[in-house]
């Protein structure tokens, strides 16, 4: 069973791991991936990046992604965070980490999370730019190119 | 034959509607997704301009739906654009 | 300049983690992978593995790697800690950190990291049975398979 | 035109052989790791085992080497099973 949060609060990537594995002897390997917030988009200067979410549907959703990781890839650990609301430049926005016994499996799992979080999850990231204005951030062809890779094989 | 449903809007369908969530009745026939989004096409410049674009996205319950999806009386239906999270 | 450590001493991934990232606003995504001792090898338990290795080649062969993995990916910040010596099952062996501008050339760059290293740097592991006896591990040809995808495009 | 090396052994090589490391003075001609190899399979009953696996690697001052890899007076030569870390 996942560890799925969604809100406002920071993560600890040591605690969140340290937790993950402790007392565990049959973790050969831990991937994870840590998304953070870029001062530059478009070759503009960012004052700041805010993350919508569909509190409800959002805690599901990730869930379901969760355990879609777990199952295709036997996990012995899962865990996903992603924040809401207002993220300066350097922040954290999300963390996936993916416990397995074997690296293939946790790497492979660790890019799934990630590719499906960002086009099966309802969060929106709009742009608050340094010299004013602000910009909802549009979906990428190549994000979704990404997430679906994962929909055959599912190696 | 009407049918109560909860309307809710995210980023900017949100922002160009003006509004987050609404409680509406549909006229009888309104019954799935496609007809929905025609419906809210019809209400009339705002709403037409908003639900224009072929990217728009639905949730029905807080399920992913398309257009076909049956809406039924009390349902919670989402509308809002290409998911950009991660 | 990747930040590259062989030793017997333990690592503390978030320690790592903030160090690596530290007043920088412009990376959107850190990968991670750390390898693990499992308690049980081929159906046996394992009391420990030693890890042998090649002092003075060790350091050289891993900064290479990691300065290919900077290179092929322009990683904005690298960290590969391998440990040597004996550790108990639920040990740390191995950490990888790859920071990028974006996720994709992140990931990649840590599944690279991981592979080459378990091909490419001189570490040995013996394992040391609960039920007395020890046995070298043998390199495996999945693991020369999954190096060599790198070899060509180094996608 | 004799060549002085160090030579060090790792893992089940270093094991088998019952040292990590010595100096030997080669005799000319044992100028490459292809060389070096049938030497030390020459030596005894032990390296002649030790060395007649095919998987046997080698680093030539501390770089990865193959059979035709050149040796020279000084060179720190090492002999050791497919590594295993990560």
């Amino acid at each position: 069973m996942a560890r799925v949060l969604v809100g406002p609060e920071d993560f600890d990537v040591g605690a969140e791991m340290a937790a993950l594995v402790r007392g565990r002897t049959d973790i050969g390997g831990i991937g994870c991936f840590v998304g953070t917030v870029r001062a530059f988009s478009g070759g503009r200067d960012l004052a700041a990046m805010t993350l919508e979410h569909y509190p409800g549907m959002t805690e599901h959703a990730v869930a379901r992604i969760a355990e879609e990781a777990e199952q295709r890839w036997s996990l012995l650990g899962c865990t996903v965070i992603h924040r809401v609301g207002r993220l300066v430049p350097g922040a954290n926005i999300v963390l996936v980490l993916a416990a397995a016994s074997h690296r293939q499996a946790a790497l492979a799992a660790t890019a799934f999370l990630i590719d499906w979080l960002k086009t099966r999850a309802p969060f929106w990231k709009c742009e608050e730019f340094a010299a004013g204005g602000v910009s909802w951030v549009a979906a990428r062809d190549e994000d979704d190119a990404a997430a679906g890779r994962w929909d055959e094989a599912g190696a | 034959m009407t049918v109560p449903v909860r309307l809710l809007y995210f980023a900017w369908l949100r922002e160009r509607l003006g509004t987050a969530e609404e409680e509406v009745t549909l006229p009888a026939g309104v019954d799935t997704v496609g007809a929905l989004l025609a419906w809210q096409r019809a209400r009339g410049p705002a709403a037409a301009e908003a639900f224009a674009s072929a990217t728009v996205r639905c949730a029905v319950n807080q399920e992913f739906a398309n257009d076909s999806t049956p809406i039924a009386s009390g349902d919670e239906v989402a509308f809002f654009p290409p998911v950009t999270g991660g």
